[in-house]
Formats: structure tokens, C-alpha cells, sequence
């Protein structure tokens, strides 16, 4: 995916920024996040008001008010659903999910395999840091079993689970990993992303430099670029994203099944339906 | 108004196994209904899925019946098996009559109780005796013949319902029926079916989820999303077909988290939203119905209520979800509940819903049950009402759009996706006038303000209760409760009782003004509901004056609320 | 699994049947699934009150008033929370949980992912219909997309996940299918779950004769023995799962995972608390 | 009882982006304490995660306080970045006064619109002269002075805080609080410390999250599953480690929907099982209490309340999830719902929470807010009660087993598994006592009745309600308003004003027995809530006979009950 020239671009990142402040911390990997997602809808030209940010609760899911686009600031872990019914709705809108591993993972993680199965067209961005940061450290499904916490002390002794292998098993048709350290590397899996019909996961390792301070360091040297191309076999995908090392980015599988767009057959006034209860 | 229930039929079919009641008693409701008869039909079956005991109860008259009767004139019981677990169901006495096969075997204890007569004819034997012949047309060959239905109706329900394809099956049922009615010739005739009277115009056919679902699109519902749940799986099955003809979609979800939010996310996209479930999903919805309402989207969830607590009896009425409905939710989240007051009437109610929700900007919690939801009834077609429903939006936008602004209305105009410059982020959290998070006392007061004013201010007009007669005892309830009342309230008037029905259909938020003048002159109030620890009667202390004399009165399920049940309580109520 | 002759037996499968009868059809699968749970718990010879089965809501989830074991018919889509707390309350107990395609892919979907996870030492086992028997048919995850229903007509267009891969990805240590047709191998499969250590998912085609009548007929000769022998290699058994004709019955993937076994650490009165609020 | 007002100092530690406010009030907390004095300490934060505005605000007595008072004598601002958005958090007068960097810039507006004295000193500026200097060091020092605090007693602090491992540091440390108490050293003292009282016994620094945790383990929880949530994440924290002590084990689950059920689980298991959560998280556990409440299964759920509806504000007290707590589940679903009356007192209640959820094998809610939560107190060691706790079960089982046997009480033995012969299973769906499925109004109505029964049939002895004092005017209030309410009572009374106070710790089920028992002789109630529509006024209503005379005194969060506002309310209250 190449970027076009900033200069002939009909929109400019600053125009997908709002006026509010984040609240993120400083250094936190989600600020990286956001310059992407600007630059990405800056890259598509999709005008701000046609695009529609739903995000649930938490640090990652504050994203939708620091755009200019439409947002939703739903409740924790029900985003998609959101989306969900807002892109049946609004088919003329562009979807953008934003969650974290918690939120989407975790309490969310039922809305996640349905999304997936659904396949409406609409782009869900995880940023993973492998731990709660708004309640301040708590482990999610993503975090490593021997990572203290106070909720857990010692570890939860449990090893993290595979969100792409889900994701693939429940249906998605475009699944990708980048890294919060490389803007426009997410940036052009985010446009993918949206480009691609049918439902599009982009998982983001976007360190939590407060609660998980190891990972700004340690991740940078960790991650590299996939190192086969793109495959659009789901068998190859699931052999592949089963044993990968969690660090590898970029696009890991792209589908071909067509986005599900339902349409009403008709659209007769109501009182249509007045012949079935005459007798 | 006389007392309906010397001019209605009460009929119940029964019999297990595939025995085809349930098919027999629409057949039965048809053919009456063709020849000018109103009526009523309940369905009530054992546990099992399927292959169990059924019954079927109908009750006929020349004016439409929204309540079923004390007792039944005539049972039809195709066999006995486990016919005694509908004992508590099916009320008896000796001027009924049964009609059963003399090939069954012992009667089960509580018909010979009864003092019922008993009409017994070999009705399987007759089956048997046509080829294809089926016992349930059998029986209602005789069940005809009593009553006083002409067979011929009968016989044509049968064509109109298979239709011409099986001439055979035609021919095998018209022989059963007549023989059925021959074997019950001798009998003298049961009841007084008055077939004179002719409808003056045209009648409906329908169920109160069914009219729940047209009122929805009548109101202007785009997008369903919701989860199967007994009693409410036929609003969502209705409205599947009805949508994709009238320009909508509709989406099975995960679950009741997951619809909920759906209906969110599409209304807030523009689309009035709906979803309908029970009690189990209600609960389900608690916490995103609280962000419908900071976030001030209007949905509509229509709780087709069941016997509960908790998983209950899916199959059976009661009215105990109106404190979830009304008390449900964490936080002071104020918002709209509503409960349609017949079956005929979840048209009106459900497109009120739509209209309250979309004009407030609102969730709305519709509380029909399964009795209104699942009783069919044939009345007179209903009349067309029509709301202005428009909900509040900008189009151009100047800079500095406030989503949540403080207005005198309490109601804020909404930026819906796609108008530029009115972009904002709804939020469930507490927000200033921008949608911006705010912690402040003067951002939360101002919204929680906002919040409860934009429906305390609104004029709801008369729809907030229907209300006639007038004593100085008043009966004030809600929901399906009503259907039986008003039939006791006109048996007791009948002989001179003097008594007001304040039937309510808007339960949340309080009217207290409305409620204080309809109580004018009004010494005693029977609080009349179907709930073990009378919800609604803690309600109205809760939020209303209530006249110095209070008599509640309240019962759970499964039982249905009858007339007479009703009855008693008045005339024991307006005692002095 | 051999089994061991009925003569020899401590328990009889009689001993595991109770004297509530099964409110389902005549024909349902389920009834045959309960004969082969019956025959597994006397197979392991574990006595009835050690055995607690839990279960949702729906047709299926109404099996454990049908043994005689201890029973939790819990609400829809949440045996398996009521399973884990049991089982980590009670780790002296045999826990089996008793579900549906619907109760388990469709509401119960979050828990599945996550006591996949969890793995502790239990049984879960679906009884898929690919339709939702109790609510009279509507589809569920697992349903094909034409298939024609009031709530869907026309049918759903959607996808049936892989419930299989889901369970890998997520970290089931024991995964098999099974056909209700095929008693003995049903009940076999149990055995195994049982003893596997860790969570183990059996996923049994149980047709529905009453809203799925093209089941009974059509799914007996589709039904045959996975072609290769099981494997404990995730990316093996991913490749395999994600790509097989969903009617391979057989252990499919046992791993080599511990359960999950948290323990407390002491056995202190609480008053030795005390010294932390001491000043 | 004196007016505690009198005798105790108000402060509040400010500052922004990382200045360590929170740390140096636990230092200032932990010196006084060491002083022998009794204090309470609560913290506000901006929305940022990490680095944003923060106050630590701090209330010392030579006595208990149990509550903020009315206004702060010292305020003690490292810089003022974003301080203004505490302004309506901080409420200073003419006798307060403001301890500020010279250099910090202009004064917010509602610092010099208050009339305070300023008091600048050059606290970072002096803290760059010590190698390993901290701002806050200097401010404790200065604070420290002008109150009265012995320097030394915060230079110990810091000791025992960061440990001897640094050396540099506490010698970096207590230049610093030298330093800024020389600079202070001109100033006039404000406020009158009392520091010649000492403690009689042990005392206690706890936070109300603490308390619970510890109560609920003395009242024997052994299995703990919940979801982080503000403001009750620690609740589940504290209990992690103490479990891992005392032989139980805590889950995190992926959701509350799996906490409430993990815990049923558990609980049918035979563990005493407990979640603690806020409000959307309630939200999402109601369907499963219902389970709890049917099958019959002990369970305690805190919910540690903040300010709704929706997400609302996370980290601000509020009383408002009453209505969810007491009517919030679907059906008829009786169930108990307690309050703490002070932050020890969560401690009582949550022991008291377990021993009812186990002897009536029922779920138990218990509302605790942020402010109980949060807030740390430190006072005397609070007196050991010891509930006789013990969930009635069988042994040995004859065949026909009941488990939900109609017995006198309403409670059922209960077997667990593993009981040879007890085998049952345990259902939401209506069941007859053997736990079999039902639909029959016998059994239905028979379940609904034993169930609310032993629920009204118990004993709950003096625990119900906290009730002091005489008058003909009451104030009858709740949770954590209980606090101000009392030293507003104290000071009333100090002049001469008598009132009665009834404080419920029992808010449901209602007890209206002893509720008229205790408002004997009262002629007015004054209800007193922090909720915008007033909750806990209206449940009242709904269960119990007031006095004639009512009013109802409510207002929602953020800002904190302050004994003056209720004061006010009281004189005005006791007027004729
Ligand atoms: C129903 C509910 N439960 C719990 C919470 C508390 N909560 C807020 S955010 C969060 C976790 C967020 O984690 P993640 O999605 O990973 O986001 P991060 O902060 O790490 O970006 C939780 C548990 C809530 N708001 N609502
Ligand atoms: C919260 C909630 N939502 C919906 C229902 C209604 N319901 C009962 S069973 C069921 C589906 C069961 O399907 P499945 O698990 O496949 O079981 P089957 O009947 O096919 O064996 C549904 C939707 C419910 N009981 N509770
Ligand atoms: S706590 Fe972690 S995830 Fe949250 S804003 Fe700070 S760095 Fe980012
Ligand atoms: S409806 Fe289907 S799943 Fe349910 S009992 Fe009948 S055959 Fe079995
Ligand atoms: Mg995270
Ligand atoms: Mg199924």
C-alpha cells in the first residue's frame, strides 16, 4: 500500500483531530495510535462527518472523541454491537471499531466471534497492551501468565489466548497485527483494513507505559515484519497465526467471502400488512 | 353495556400426543369468525416440546371478548391423558358439558367432580372408520352440533387452511365433521350463540404480539435486532417478514446484550429501533438500557412478561417485570414505561412507544405479557390513530454543536452521522452540553436536570390511562388486567355498583397531577395486578396520593385472572 | 477406549438415570446422548453424588435433572461461570456441562473462549442441532445460511463458525466430535474428556427431529471416522479443524496441558489480617 | 457529644502531573497518626490516568471523624495547574489558609474570590537547593508548621514509608520538611491541634474497600469472583492476597455476567461465595441474582456505588443504585439489601451480609459507595462481632430428597455434593420442593411464598437500623450519608436542637414493625439521600407508614454531603 503525497491529499490528518485533549498518559502507545488512524482516513479521503468511531470503555476506548469524526463512547465491552446496528442502519457510513484487549477480549469477547461470523463491512482496531489500564493494571486474556498484579498475585497461571486464530475461526475476512511504534505501518493496515470488504481485524500492540512498563523497551526489538506473504487460505492461516510468535506484523490474512450488506426486499407502506389479520 | 357473558361460548379442546388441538382450535375460532362471530383464543401445553398434552380455549360471542370466561360451557377432550395437569386451568361445573371419546377409559378426577355432563362418542372409532379421517374433526363435528355452529363452517375453515391441493383430505374431513355432528344430534344444544347480529364493518384476526409488531411499524420501526425468548419470539418472527416488505431489517443477535446495543447503534445512525424480549432479557438489557438513556437514544424494548423470577414458566402470564421496568437501572436514569391495556390495543401502545421514544429521545419499555402477547382475538378492525412522530435533528450545523445543549424542553436536537459539522461523540458517560466527559457537579446536575425534565415536561395527553364510570370506589391497574376487569366492572354495573376504572398505560414517570384529578370524589381505590408482592400497588405509594382508603389486590400467575375472580373483589371492595 | 464388560462394573449406567422423565420429542438425539453419558459415568465408575453436572437453558441444557448426579440448570448461556466456581470450590468433584449450539456458540460464546482458557478440569459437552430446539427454531451459530426459519426467512446468509479451532485457539486441552447416532462412541469420547486432564470439549451432532427434520435422515451417512490419528501439535490440529467437513468424529486434539488448579497459598485465621490496619 | 467541627483541622494537599499529592498525604495521614491523633483521608483526580491533578484531602481530630467537613483550613497547592477544576471540591474562607509556591503564578479565582490568607513560599526553588529534593517535602514541612504537626513526625513517616534502603533519600526528605517548616515559621498557627489525648487502645487505618474485605472473610467467604471496576477494584485486590492467606481463592472473570455465576457456583458448591462490583456491573449480574434468588443459593454482591446513570463518573460517590439493588430483578425475586453506616462499619456489614446470604440461603447486596470505599479513616480498633453463621444443610438423606422443602421457617436444608442421596437439581425455572420443573400454580405460588417468607420471618435483631436520640422530628437516612448527618446532629444537639436519628443499615426487606416501633412519638421525618430523584424517600413510601409530616432532602453526587448542608437542613427542619 503506497501513501499518496501529503500535498494532493483532499483531507489532512489535522482534519480528523477534535479539540479534546486525551487523557492518556504521556508515552502511552494509543497517541501513536491515533496519528495512524488520521493519516489513514487522511489517505482514504473519507470526509470526517461519514465516518462513525464506536469504541466501549476503557484507556484504548476513549479514541472516538479525540477524532472528528462520529463517535459512540458505549459501555465496556460492547462496541461492535453498536457498530453492528449502526452499519445495518447507515449503510453509507464507514465503520471504525476501536476497543482494547480488555474490552474487547474479555467482556467483550462473545460480540468479537459473532462480529467475525457476520462479516459486515466495517474495520475493528484492538489496541493490545496486555493489561487493563484504566482500572489500573489488571491482567486481560492477552497477558502473560506470570505478570504480577495485585488482583492476581504471582500471575493468573494462565497462558494468553490466540485473538486471530478467533478471529479466523469466527469468520473475519482480513486480519492484521501492527505495532503503535510504527505510525505509518498501522496506518496502512488500517487502510486496508477499511478497503477490504467484510469484517477487518487489526490488532495493535500499543504498549501501556503505566502499568506495563516493560513493554516499551522489550517490544521494539521483538517485533518484525511477517516473514511469508499474505495468504487468503484459512487452513495456511490457522497453521500459521497458531504458532506465530505474537510479534509479527502486517497483513496475515486477507479472505475473499463478500461483506454481508442485508437489504429488505420491499418498501411498501405499513398499512400493507393489514391483509393478514383481515378476515 | 350487558354482561358479556351471557351471550359468549367457552370452549376447550383437548387431547396429547399430536393430537392436532392446536390446529382444531383454529380451525374452530375460523369457522365461528366466518360466520360472524368475535372470539378469543388461548393456547396452554405441558412441558414437553413437542407431542404433549394441549389445550385450546375459545371463547365466542356476537361483540369482540378481551378476557377469558370464569368457566367453560364445553370441553372437548380427544383423550384423557394428562388432561388432570390442566386441572387449576379448566373450570367446570354442572352445566357443562364434555365431550370425549367412550373409548378413553376413567375420566380424570376433576371432570367427574365437576358435576359436568358427559356426552361420550366413539370418536376414534368414527376416525377410523373414513379413510384419512381424523379424530380432532370428529370432535369438532359434534362440538359444532352443540354449540349450535353450522358444520358447513366448519368444513370450509378445513378448505381455507389446507387449501384445494388435498382433495382427499377435503373429502375425509367433511365426512368426519358431519359425523361428528350426527353422533351429537340427540344432545341438547349448550349455550345461546347468538348468530343473528352481523358485523357492521371489517374485523381483524390478531395476536398482541402480532399487533405489537404492526404498531411498531406503523410507528415507524426500521431496525430490529433481537434474541428468541418465549413469549416474545412471535413480535421478532412477525416483524421479520413485515420489515424486509416495508423497508427495514431485522437481526437475530447473540444475545440480549448484543441486540440491545444493536438498536443503540442503528437508532443512533437515524433508524428508530426496536427489540422485544421477556423478563431473562430484560435483565440482560439493564445496563445498556442506562446508556440509551445518558446517551439519549431513543429505543423501544417491548418485555413480553412471563411467570418469573428468574427462568419461571416461559409459557405462562404475569405482571411482575414493572419494578425491573421501572427500577432496573443503576444510577437515577429516568425514562419511559408503558403497557398496553388489551390485546388489540399493543397496536396503539407499541406505536406510542415508538412515538414517546423518538420525540423524547428516550428508551421506552413496553410491558405487554404473554396473555395479550399470545391470546388471538377477532374484533372489529381497530381504529387508525397517528402520531406526528418526529424525532429532533440539525442539518446545518454551525460550529460548536452542542448534542446534549440544555434546552426548555429538555429535549436537545441530534446531529445524525453524515451532517458535517455535527460531529460528537454520544457518551455514557456524565457529559457537559458538548458530549465532552466532565466530572463537574454543574455538568452532571445540569444533565440529570435535563434528563428527568424533558419527560416530566412532555404532554403526554390522554394515552396516559383510559378512564370511565364514576363511584366513589375507582379500580386503578394496568396491563392485561384490565380485559377481565372491565368485564367484572360491567357484570357489577349491570346490577347497579357504582365503580370508576382508572386503567393506566403509562406507568413511568408518575402523572400525579392527572392521576389526583381522575381520583376526584373517589373514597376507596382497589389496586388491582397479577404480581405476588403487589409491585404496582408500591408503585402508585410510591409516587402518587392515594385516596385514604387503599384495598390492594394481587396474585402471581400461572392462573389467568378471570371476570368473576374480579367480581368478588368488587363486591366485597364497595362494601361500605 | 475399551470398554470394560457391564458385568464388571461397580456402577451400572442405571445408577446415573433419574426418575424425572425428559421433556424432549421422541427421536431427539439428546436421549441417546444421555444413554451414552450414563454408560461413561459407569465406565469411570464414579459414584453419582461425586459427579455434578451443570447446564444452560434450551433442550439440552435440561439434562441434568435427567441423571442422578448432583444438577445446576443454570439461565441461558452460563453453565460454564457455574462450573468453574463449582469445580474450583469443589476440585473433589467430577464437573460435566451440558449445553447447546445455542446456549453455547450463540449467548454463552464469552465463556466458552474463556474456560477454554481457564482449563480447568472439567467436561464441557455441546449437543449441536444447528438450531435453537426450545424457542421452535430459529438458527444459531452453527446453522447453515440457507436454512429457512421465521426469524431469518430465506435464511440467515451467514456463515457457521468453527466451533472446533475456536476452542483450540482459546486453549481447550481435549477436543472431539461426536455423532448422538453412535452410543458407544459418544460415550467413549466422554471417558476420554473425563480423563484428560484440563478443560475438555465434546462436540456431539445431536439432530433435532422436530425443527431440523432433514437431520436425522441426512447426517447419518456424512458422519465418519477423522481420517488421520489425533494429534497434540495446535498447528496441526488448527490446519485440520479449520478445513474439515465438520462430520469427522473422534478425539481431534489432546494436548498436554496441566489443569488449571489454583490453591490457596495458607490456611490462617482471618484475624492474622489484623496486623495490616494495626498503626 | 461535642461538635467534632471545633477540634479538628482540614486539609488538602494539591498538585499536578506526577507531584506525588498522593504519596505525601499518606505521609502527612501516617505522621499525625503517629501523633496519637485520628483522621480521614479522601482523593479526588482529574480524568487523566496518570499525571494529572490530584488532592489528597485530610481531616485530623484527637477523635474519629467520619466524615469531610464543611471547609478546609489549609490548603497546600504545589502548583496550580488545572486546580480550578477543584474549585466547587475545595470550599475555603477568610480563616483558611493557602501554602503556595512563590513561583507558581497567578492564583486561580476561587482561591483569592475566597478571602483566604496566602501564604508563598519558594517550594521549589528551595527543593532545587537539596540534592533529591521534593516540592511536596517542603510543603509538608510548611503544612506541618503552621498547624502545629511536629516535623519530626513526618521525617518518620517518610522513614518508615520508603524504608532505610535509601539513605540519600530520607536525608534528601528531611531537609526538605526542615526547610519548609523554617519558611513557614513566621506564620501564625491556624486552627487549634489537640495533641495531648492519646489513643486508649489500638487503633486502625482502613480503607471501607478494606473493611469489607475483611469483614467478609471473618463472616467466612472462601471463594471470590469479580471484574475490576472503579471504585470497587479494591475490594477485590485486598482479597486476592488475604484469600491466598486464609485458605480461599479469588477469580478474575472475563466478565460479570461469569463472576455471578462462578460465585453460584461456588456457593452450591457449598463455599460462601461473595463478587463485589459498581453499577454496570450490577447491571449485568441482575438476570443471575434471579437465579440466585430461585435456586436459592447463597451469594453477597458489594456494590461499591458511584455517580450514574451509565458509566456516570467512576470515581465520585453516589446513593443512587438503590432502586436497581432492591427492585432491579425481573419477577417477583425477594432477596436482602444491607448498607454500611460508616466506612468501619462495612466491616460489620459485609460479616453481617455473609451470615444472612448463608443462614437464608439468599443473595445479599450490600450498597457501599466510593466514599465508604475509598476514603481511609484511621480510628479505634473496631469491637469483634461474631455472627453464629451456618448454612443449614443434611447429611445423612433419605430417598425423596427435598431440596426446597415448604418448611416453617421458609429455609431448606440444603445438601451439597458429594452427600450420598442428596442429589437434586438445582433450577431457575419453577420447580415443586423437589427441585423438579413445574408449571402449576400450586407449586408456583407455594416457591413464591416460602421464599418471600423467609425473608420476612427472620430475625434480624438490632442490626436493622442504628437509632439514637429523642424528638419529635427524625432524620431517617442511609449509607454514607450517615457520616455528615451525624456531626451535624452532634452539632445541632450541642445547641439545644433535639432530633432523633434513624439510621437503616436493613433496606431491604422492609421491617415496618419496627420502623413505626422507632418513630413513636415522631411528628416530622426529614429523609435524607444523596440521589437526584430521591430513592431511598420513595422506597420508603412504598413499604412504610411515615410520620404526617415528610420531607424528603436529596441531591445526587459529585460533591460530597457536608455536615453544614445538613445542618442547615435541620434547623430548617425542626422549625414548627
Ligand atoms: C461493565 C463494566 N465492568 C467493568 C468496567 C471497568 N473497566 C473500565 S475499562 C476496563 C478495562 C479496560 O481494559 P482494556 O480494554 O484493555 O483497555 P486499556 O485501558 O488497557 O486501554 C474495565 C474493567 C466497566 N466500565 N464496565
Ligand atoms: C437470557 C435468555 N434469552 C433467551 C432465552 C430463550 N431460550 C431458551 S433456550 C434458547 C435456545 C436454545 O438453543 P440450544 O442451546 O441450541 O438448545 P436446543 O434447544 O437446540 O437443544 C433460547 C434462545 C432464555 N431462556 N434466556
Ligand atoms: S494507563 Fe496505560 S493504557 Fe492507559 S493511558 Fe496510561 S499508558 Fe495508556
Ligand atoms: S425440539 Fe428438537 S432439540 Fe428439542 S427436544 Fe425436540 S427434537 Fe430435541
Ligand atoms: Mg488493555
Ligand atoms: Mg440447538
Amino acid at each position: 500500500m503506497n501513501m499518496i503525497p501529503l500535498a494532493d491529499q483532499a483531507f489532512k490528518p489535522a482534519d480528523y483531530k477534535s479539540e479534546v485533549k486525551p487523557v492518556w498518559c504521556p508515552g502511552c502507545g494509543d497517541h501513536a495510535v491515533l496519528v495512524s488512524f488520521q493519516r489513514a482516513m487522511a489517505q482514504l479521503a473519507l470526509p470526517p462527518e461519514k465516518v462513525a468511531v464506536v469504541s466501549g470503555i476503557g484507556c484504548s476506548s476513549r479514541f472516538p472523541a479525540y477524532t472528528n469524526c462520529y463517535g459512540f463512547h458505549g459501555v465496556h465491552g460492547r462496541s461492535l454491537p453498536i457498530a453492528s446496528g449502526l452499519k445495518v442502519a447507515r449503510p453509507d457510513l464507514t465503520v471504525i471499531v476501536a476497543s482494547g484487549d480488555g474490552d474487547g477480549f474479555s467482556i467483550g469477547g462473545n460480540h468479537f466471534l459473532h462480529a467475525c461470523r457476520r462479516n459486515l463491512d466495517m474495520t475493528y482496531i484492538v489496541m493490545d497492551n496486555r493489561i487493563y489500564g484504566m482500572t489500573k493494571g489488571q491482567p486481560s486474556p492477552t497477558t502473560e501468565p506470570d505478570w504480577d498484579t495485585a488482583i492476581a498475585p504471582g500471575g493468573t497461571g494462565l497462558s494468553p489466548f490466540h485473538p486471530l486464530v478467533i478471529a479466523l475461526a469466527s469468520g473475519a475476512n482480513y486480519i492484521a497485527r501492527g505495532y503503535s511504534g510504527d505510525v505509518n505501518g498501522v496506518a496502512s493496515l488500517i487502510v486496508q483494513a477499511v478497503q477490504t470488504p467484510g469484517f477487518s481485524f487489526v490488532q495493535i500492540l500499543s504498549p501501556c507505559v503505566t502499568f506495563r512498563p516493560d513493554q516499551q523497551k522489550s517490544w521494539k526489538p521483538l517485533v518484525h515484519e511477517a516473514s511469508v506473504p499474505e495468504t487468503d487460505d484459512p487452513s495456511v492461516a490457522a497453521r500459521r497465526l497458531m504458532s506465530d510468535d505474537g510479534f509479527n506484523v502486517g497483513v496475515l490474512y486477507r479472505g475473499k467471502r463478500p461483506a454481508h450488506d442485508p437489504k429488505p426486499l420491499a418498501d411498501l407502506p405499513p398499512s400493507h400488512l393489514e391483509a393478514e389479520f383481515a378476515v | 353495556m350487558p354482561s358479556p357473558t351471557s351471550t359468549s361460548i367457552s370452549v376447550v379442546l383437548t387431547g396429547s400426543g399430536g393430537a392436532g388441538v392446536m390446529t382444531a382450535g383454529q380451525t374452530f375460532l375460523d369457522a365461528a369468525t366466518s360466520c360472524g362471530l368475535y372470539g378469543l383464543m388461548t393456547r396452554s401445553t405441558g412441558p414437553q416440546i413437542r407431542g404433549g398434552e394441549a389445550a385450546a380455549m375459545i371463547r365466542l360471542a356476537p361483540h369482540a371478548v378481551q378476557s377469558l370466561d370464569d368457566r367453560f360451557d364445553v370441553l372437548l377432550a380427544l383423550d384423557f391423558d394428562n388432561l388432570q395437569r390442566f386441572a387449576a386451568e379448566i373450570p367446570l361445573d354442572r352445566n357443562s358439558l364434555i365431550i370425549a371419546d367412550s373409548g378413553a377409559g376413567e375420566p380424570p378426577a376433576f371432570l367427574t367432580e365437576s358435576g359436568a355432563k358427559l356426552l361420550l362418542i366413539p370418536m376414534a372409532k368414527l376416525a377410523k372408520g373414513i379413510p384419512g379421517g381424523r379424530v380432532s374433526m370428529i370432535g369438532l363435528g359434534a362440538l359444532a352440533r352443540v354449540i349450535g355452529l353450522p358444520e358447513q363452517s366448519i368444513i370450509t375453515a378445513v378448505e381455507n387452511s389446507i387449501g384445494k391441493k388435498k382433495p382427499e383430505a377435503l373429502v375425509a374431513s367433511a365426512q368426519a365433521v358431519k359425523l361428528g355432528a350426527e353422533s351429537a344430534a340427540e344432545f341438547p344444544q349448550v349455550g345461546k350463540l347468538d348468530l343473528t347480529k352481523k358485523p357492521a364493518g371489517p374485523r381483524w384476526s390478531i395476536t398482541g404480539n402480532e399487533a405489537a409488531g404492526y404498531g411498531a411499524i406503523r410507528g415507524g420501526i426500521k431496525f430490529v435486532a433481537g434474541y428468541p425468548i418465549t413469549p416474545a419470539t412471535e413480535v421478532l418472527e412477525w416483524m421479520a417478514t413485515a420489515l424486509q416488505q416495508c423497508g427495514g431489517t431485522l437481526f437475530q443477535a447473540e444475545d440480549e446484550l448484543a441486540s440491545i446495543n444493536m438498536i443503540i447503534g442503528a437508532s443512533y445512525g437515524g433508524a428508530p429501533s426496536l427489540t422485544a424480549t421477556a423478563g431473562p432479557g430484560l435483565s440482560l438489557m439493564i445496563e445498556s438500557l442506562g446508556l440509551a438513556v445518558a446517551s439519549e437514544t431513543p429505543v423501544v424494548v417491548i418485555d413480553v412478561m412471563r411467570s418469573g423470577p428468574s427462568t419461571g414458566i416461559a409459557t405462562k402470564s404475569e405482571q411482575s417485570d414493572l419494578n425491573i421496568a421501572v427500577y432496573g437501572l443503576h444510577g437515577d436514569a429516568p425514562h419511559v414505561v408503558v403497557a398496553p391495556l388489551s390485546i388489540d390495543d399493543c397496536l396503539l401502545t407499541a406505536q406510542w412507544s415508538v412515538h414517546l421514544a423518538e420525540t423524547m429521545q428516550t428508551p421506552v419499555i413496553m410491558l405487554s405479557d404473554q396473555f395479550l402477547g399470545q391470546a388471538r382475538v377477532v374484533l372489529d378492525k381497530p381504529a387508525e390513530v397517528n402520531f406526528d412522530t418526529k424525532r429532533l435533528t440539525v442539518q446545518g450545523v454551525k460550529s460548536g454543536y452542542e448534542r446534549y445543549a440544555i434546552t426548555p424542553s429538555g429535549i436537545s436536537p441530534m446531529a445524525l452521522p453524515g451532517v458535517n459539522g455535527g460531529q460528537y461523540t454520544a457518551d455514557g458517560l456524565t457529559h457537559n452540553a458538548r458530549g465532552t466527559p466532565s466530572s463537574q457537579a454543574k455538568d452532571h446536575i445540569g444533565q440529570l436536570d435535563k434528563r428527568q425534565h424533558k419527560l416530566d415536561a412532555f404532554d403526554y395527553g390522554q394515552h396516559w390511562a383510559e378512564i370511565d364510570g364514576e363511584g366513589e370506589v375507582a379500580i386503578i391497574t394496568w396491563g392485561s388486567s384490565c380485559g377481565p376487569i372491565r368485564e367484572a366492572i360491567a357484570r357489577a354495573r349491570a346490577e347497579g355498583v357504582k365503580i370508576k376504572l382508572i386503567a393506566m398505560r403509562l406507568i413511568s414517570p408518575a402523572r400525579p397531577q392527572q392521576l389526583t384529578e381522575a381520583l376526584k370524589g373517589v373514597k376507596r381505590a382497589l389496586i388491582f395486578e397479577q404480581s405476588h408482592t403487589g409491585q404496582f400497588w408500591r408503585h402508585l405509594r410510591a409516587h402518587y396520593d392515594l385516596p385514604a382508603e387503599v384495598v390492594p389486590i394481587y396474585r402471581p400467575g400461572p392462573l389467568p385472572i378471570r371476570p368473576g375472580e374480579v367480581y368478588e373483589h368488587i363486591l366485597q371492595g364497595v362494601k361500605p
